[in-house]
């Protein structure tokens, strides 16, 4: 799926939801502001004032930024490794979890344990393998690992796809803290009623292409349906629609 | 001290490996063999000569081989094995060993050793070749008469000095008979790739070869040799089984007689540091029956090897003229010398090919 | 009913521990059939094979010796098999690295060079020896041609260059034309450890990279970064871990590794360069490497384990005439168990019956 | 002429071993599998099918043994790599390993025999024309089969259903696994072909290319096969062209030196193994979007339960 003119902007304090079936090009989107995907014009992403879209993910993480992706095993982590070095997977650049090139173990596993007790992680012992976790506690630990590092912006693709429903309400309430302390949240969701009910902004993400975001409360059902179903409502003109 | 731990530690290893009591009384005589003893070729013709020394004194010796043992770091350990194992002879059968052999030979003064092919020596090592390039100056003859087209097929495994007076030979005997005669060499780079000599044996036929000489081990050349309805000569062992029809003679290591005589001395005590560089009259080598050809070729060649066995024919008698038309001095007397033809580096005159390395 | 693998939520480590005693014990038993079948006491081979080599000194400075170049290679390949880099061609990097050694050697040789000549070569044979690895790690980054492949081609050319040098330019010229470069001078050799023995500086040096690598892989985040990447290239990625740079690295330290040891085994035990100066060092260390595991520490055990058989069989050759074939097909065996047993870590068996499995099969 | 045609011959001749093994090691990595242990598949075909042929004096039952050997060791292969889901490139190094020592123990009481080799074909008047007779119409059989081994592996991998799902095994093997494809027992069967492929061909050196069994006689022809199905891109066409380009240049090099190029030696011995070098490169340069080795090649499967 090729990425078509998308534009928006993401504030401090609010969290903004991109709504769509998969396919549509949220991976594409994900791995273009993650920094997985480069671009040679350093203005396609900015991040806190300054361009980094030719900045690696390493780049884009020092500046504040985070990223959950959406496959917890072999993306977001790697499953036959333990959880301090999935820990250290996101925090090597910015933490002090490496010193002078050498690992800083008590930090990662003090990183396990923060994690574990702030996002109620489940788990056998102190420091298991990532696959053996449900992909709840999984997910707990993923988008704990990433808050717990304070960033300014965190971009978080299908947060609680396939997770239990306690484990779903943890994560939408640390996304919630999360901007309610500040920092600025991008969320992509197949799940209207997960983004309706945390979002402040909705957008909805059709063929590569990104409508103009609704707060919200205008947010209707059909609305949004009408956007994903790729009606006729364009994205630009959808704009002009709504200034006239 | 230390000699008692030795004797306990050599103790250990009889007890924990032999467990033969036979061991302690007779002469341990051991082999190092470079490749499997199922080569066909170098290796083969040691094994064979080996059985041979077993069936002659095998009530008063007990031999032992390791085989396949590569001529880098790893030779000197399998040597001092041997030695270790209680070997007082020991053969180790290709140039390659010469250093790791001297080195061990320094460790085990009252152990015997015995190199072929090599030129370094010491109180406690000898040294065993032979002049197979008499051979080859028989072949030579017999190629001369025998082609049809002119053009002999060499196919050489290293350009060793060995190697390269086996080809000044050939072609020196040749040029007696027709003093135009061709030689086309290809070097397989290998001692013992059959496909590749195979191959090699094709590409001299396809070129126009009608007599293949080999000086690589396996009997491949041969077989093609006999499919195209070509002549061909053996190379270190009886190949005529791969070319009834078409083997000419071939060169035959027979090691046996030297290991037999060498092991007799060890075993009367008399034993010497020596080097030996036996030709045909001394059966280090021997050339097997003459088929495949005319009588009158057969009786040449039988001249050529008794006057070589005689003393009367040198193949480097001089002048030996190389390749840039200038005679080589002559060291020897009438013919090159030993030492010339053991370190053999250039190509006489009449072979069109460039000598590798020069 | 059916017997059918499964992934286990976490590693066994009880297992981890257990299997490689359970691949002796298993390789151990393969043998006494083969020996029986054979005809040889088995009791009397296997004690040849593992015990003897044990009980004295010399057999003892024998594997060391035998194992010094196997586990320095096998460390360096550990590195890129951990990082996805598929390196089979370290003995090329070796043969190399003895070359470019060799040519500080032949070229100071006679003169009165100092002190700096060894340590000279052995920065130089490690330099070349991870040049040599480059072509096949770029050719990979660059054009995406099969590392695999590249790099055992590049074994042969290595092999045909080192024996046109001893063939022609570096020949000895009082060697009687023979394929060997002089004896190297006392500088340029690598130091004995024991008077009269064979045990050399090298074995020092293996051990000093195991630790190293130790260290490298459990302690460092380049060794994190290496891990990684193996083990999920995906999430590698995520973290900011760049894939090519690591096959560079992985391939540069491995050849240099090789390149190392083949300068040591020349300017050791052997003592001048000649063809066939590794008995497949290169590719015997891909065994250790994997019978070790991957891990530093497993590859000195394995090293040391592989180096028992290769003087056992000699012995067991010279004391049982057992064929030297049989050593081969031992450590192809126990490598075929070691990592079946292996694979127990990850994963269990479990009896299935088909019914359930069609109703699966359908959707 | 006669030259050119008799390196013609020379050139199917060497390449053919390369050519069968080649192609069951193409099938099998299209499968998604990677064995690197065709060396010691080959080499086993090599021992076991000189055996054969020796002990029966049928050529036929020779290569049949070579085959059951190769096929068997890919058995082994397939219950390590794919039933234990072990590590392929370990698998498969272990494999040549073993294979080259039980060769050798299988091979040492048949070391010095010797047999009558596969015949060549002759079809009296066409064998016979001039210049263009020999080629079509004279080599051994082992030739002409490794070319409807070829062009058969061509028709099945392209034109047929279970080539189809062969081929979306080795590219996908979840979704293969999802829409119901037995994915480990198509690639048990991929890796066998490719086994018994190797086993052909190994037995093809002492039956027909140089009738004597030796140990190690396959000298590396087992890695030069690997190179090959790299160096097509997987493309059974391409494969033709580069076994015959990889024979063409191993035996030109021979004949350069019996015309007396002054190159050295081991320059031209080692022309052959950068020539695969060079053409591995520029192939994989070429390619555009992409690699065209099989997406799932040497990965682990363990279908989920």
């Amino acid at each position: 799926m090729r990425l078509d003119h998308i534009s928006f902007e993401l504030k401090g304090g609010e969290i903004l939801g991109i709504a769509g079936v998969a396919g549509n090009g949220q991976d594409e989107m994900f791995a273009a502001l993650s920094g997985e995907r480069l671009s040679k014009d350093p203005g396609t992403v900015v991040i806190e004032g300054i361009a980094a879209g030719h900045l690696s993910i390493t780049g884009r993480r020092k500046l504040g930024a985070a990223f959950v992706p959406e496959e917890r095993l072999g993306h977001g982590t790697a499953p036959r490794m333990k959880l301090s070095e999935n820990a250290l997977l996101t925090g090597h650049a910015a933490s002090g979890m490496v010193r002078h090139g050498f690992i800083d173990t008590a930090a990662t596993l003090e990183t396990v344990d923060k994690a574990t007790e702030t996002f109620d992680v489940r788990k056998a012992k102190r420091d298991p393998e990532a696959a053996s976790l449900s992909g709840g506690n999984l997910q707990k630990f993923i988008v704990g690992r990433e808050i717990l590092r304070n960033p300014a912006v965190l971009v978080v693709n299908q947060p609680t796809w396939g997770v239990d429903a306690g484990a779903a309400a943890v994560i939408r309430q640390a996304l919630l803290d999360l901007a309610a302390a500040g920092a600025a949240v991008l969320v992509t969701s197949q799940d209207l009623d997960e983004l309706v009910e945390i979002t402040d902004r909705i957008a909805v993400m059709f063929h590569g292409r990104l409508s103009v975001p609704l707060p919200t409360r205008e947010a209707t059902r059909e609305k949004l349906g009408l956007l994903m179903g790729g009606s006729s409502l364009e994205p630009k003109e959808a704009a002009h629609a709504a200034g006239a | 001290m230390r000699k008692t731990l030795l004797a306990l530690a050599a103790g250990l290893l009889l007890a924990g490996s032999v467990g033969a009591a036979s061991a302690a009384d007779k002469l341990k005589v051991g082999f190092i063999y470079l490749g499997p003893i199922g080569d066909l070729g170098w290796t083969y013709q040691h094994e064979l000569a080996r059985q041979a020394l077993v069936k002659e004194l095998g009530d008063k010796i007990e031999t032992t081989y390791l085989e396949n043992v590569p001529e880098g770091p790893d030779a000197e350990r399998a040597i001092e094995q041997l030695a270790r194992a209680g070997n007082k002879l020991i053969f180790t059968t290709s140039f390659g060993y010469m250093d790791p052999t001297l080195k061990v030979a320094k460790r085990y003064p009252n152990v015997h050793f015995e190199h072929a092919t090599g030129y370094k020596r010491d109180k406690n090592m000898s040294t065993y070749s032979a002049k197979w390039y008499q051979g080859r100056y028989i072949q030579g003859l017999i190629a001369a008469k025998m082609s049809k087209s002119g053009v002999l097929g060499y196919i050489g495994s290293f350009p060793i000095p060995e190697v390269v007076s086996g080809i000044n030979a050939t072609m020196l005997a040749a040029q007696t008979i027709n003093p135009n005669i061709k030689v086309k060499i290809i070097w397989a780079n290998t001692w013992f790739d059959p496909g590749k000599e195979a191959d090699a044996a094709k590409a001299l036929i396809d070129q126009g070869a009608d007599i293949i000489m080999q000086h690589t081990d396996s009997p491949a050349a041969m077989q093609i040799a006999s499919e195209r309805g070509k002549l061909a000569f053996g190379q270190d062992s009886e190949m005529i089984k791969f070319g009834p029809k078409t083997q000419l003679t071939s060169i035959l290591d027979t090691w046996g007689p030297y290991y037999i005589a060498r092991v007799k001395a060890e075993l009367d005590g008399t034993w010497k540091s020596e080097d030996s560089w036996g030709g045909l009259d001394s059966h280090m080598f021997a050339m097997a029956p003459y088929t495949n050809m005319p009588d009158d070729v057969k009786k040449m060649a039988e001249d050529a090897q008794a006057a070589i066995t005689a003393g009367k024919l040198h193949p480097f008698k001089c002048p030996v003229v190389g390749q840039d038309g200038k005679a080589v001095e002559c060291k020897g007397g009438d013919h090159l010398d030993d030492g010339q033809i053991l370190g053999m580096n250039f190509y006489v005159k009449g072979i069109d090919d460039k000598l590798p390395g020069k | 009913m059916q017997l059918v693998l499964e992934k286990r939520a976490e590693r066994s480590n009880t297992i981890a521990l257990i299997s490689p005693l359970i691949a002796i014990g298993l390789t151990i038993v393969t043998m006494v059939i083969l020996f029986a079948i054979l005809g040889k006491n088995p009791l009397l081979a296997l004690d040849a094979y593992f015990i003897a080599p044990l009980t004295d000194g010399y057999s003892l400075q024998e594997i060391a010796v035998k194992a010094t170049p196997l586990v320095m290679i096998a460390i360096g390949l550990s590195l890129c098999y951990l990082a996805n880099a598929w390196n089979i061609g370290a003995e090329g990097q070796f043969l190399i690295g003895a070359v470019a050694g060799s040519w500080i050697a032949v070229k100071t040789q006679g003169t009165d060079a100092g002190a700096w000549v060894l340590p000279a070569m052995l920065l130089l044979a490690a330099a070349a020896g991870a040049l040599y690895a480059l072509i096949p790690a770029i050719c990979k980054v660059r054009f995406g041609a099969s590392e695999i492949l590249t790099s055992l081609m590049l074994v042969y050319v290595a092999d045909l260059f080192l024996d046109y040098l001893v063939r022609g330019p570096w020949r000895d010229p009082h060697g009687f034309n023979f394929p060997t470069t002089a004896e190297f001078d006392p500088v340029a050799t690598v130091p004995l450890l024991i008077d009269g023995g064979r045990l050399h500086l090298g074995s020092i040096i293996a051990l000093l990279v195991v630790a190293a690598a130790a260290i490298l892989l459990g302690r460092t985040i380049k060794g994190f970064e290496i891990r990684m990447v193996g083990a999920a290239p995906r999430a590698a990625r995520f973290g900011g871990f760049n894939a090519n740079q690591l096959v560079i690295l992985t391939f540069a330290v491995s050849g240099a590794l090789a390149g190392l040891a083949g300068i040591i085994e020349v300017a050791g035990p052997v003592g001048h360069l000649q063809p066939g100066i590794s008995p497949g060092y290169g590719f015997t260390a891909i065994i250790v490497a994997f019978l070790g595991r991957l891990n530093p520490i497993g590859i000195l055990i394995a090293g040391l384990f592989l180096a028992l058989t290769f003087i056992g069989g000699e012995q067991a050759q010279i004391a049982m005439k057992i064929p030297l074939d049989v050593t081969k097909v031992f450590q192809g065996i126990l490598l075929f168990y070691v990592l079946a047993c292996d694979s127990l870590i990850l994963y269990r068996f479990r009896l299935v019956f088909p019914n359930r499995q069609v109703a699966r099969g359908t959707g | 002429m006669e030259l050119v045609e008799a390196i013609i011959l020379s050139v199917l001749a060497a390449s053919t071993p390369l050519l069968i093994a080649a192609t069951g090691e193409l099938v099998t990595e299209r499968s998604g599998v990677l064995n690197l242990g065709v060396e010691g598949m080959m080499i086993m075909g090599a021992a076991c099918g000189f055996a054969g042929a020796w002990l029966t004096g049928s050529i036929l039952i020779g290569a049949l043994c070579g085959i059951a050997a190769g096929t068997l060791m890919s058995l082994v292969f397939a219950l390590m790599a794919l039933g234990l889901a072990v590590n392929q490139v370990a698998t498969g190094l272990a494999l040549t390993i073993l294979g080259i020592g039980l060769s050798g123990l299988i091979g040492a009481g048949f070391v010095g025999e010797r047999i009558t080799p596969a015949a060549h074909l002759y079809i009296p008047g066409l064998t016979d024309i001039p210049l263009i007779g020999h080629v079509p119409f004279g080599e051994d059989a082992f030739v002409y089969l490794s070319l409807a081994l070829i062009v058969g592996v061509w028709w099945f991998l392209y034109r047929t259903r279970p080539g189809l799902i062969l081929r979306a095994c080795g590219d996908n093997h979840v979704s293969a696994h999802a829409l119901g494809y037995p994915v480990l027992r198509i690639r048990t069967l991929a890796a066998m072909f490719g086994g018994a492929c190797a086993g052909l061909a190994g037995a093809y050196l002492p039956l027909a290319y140089t009738p004597f069994f030796i140990p190690g006689m396959t000298a590396g022809r087992g890695w030069i096969a690997l190179a090959l199905v790299v160096f097509s891109s997987w493309r059974p066409g391409r494969l033709v062209v580069g076994a015959y380009l990889f024979g063409a240049v191993t035996i030109l090099q021979l004949h350069a030196q019996g015309w007396g190029v002054g190159i050295p030696s081991q320059f031209m011995s080692a022309l052959p193994y950068l020539a695969t070098v060079i053409v591995l490169v520029l192939l994989s340069r070429a390619r555009t979007g992409g690699s065209t080795a099989p997406a799932a090649l040497g990965t682990v499967f363990v279908p989920d339960r």
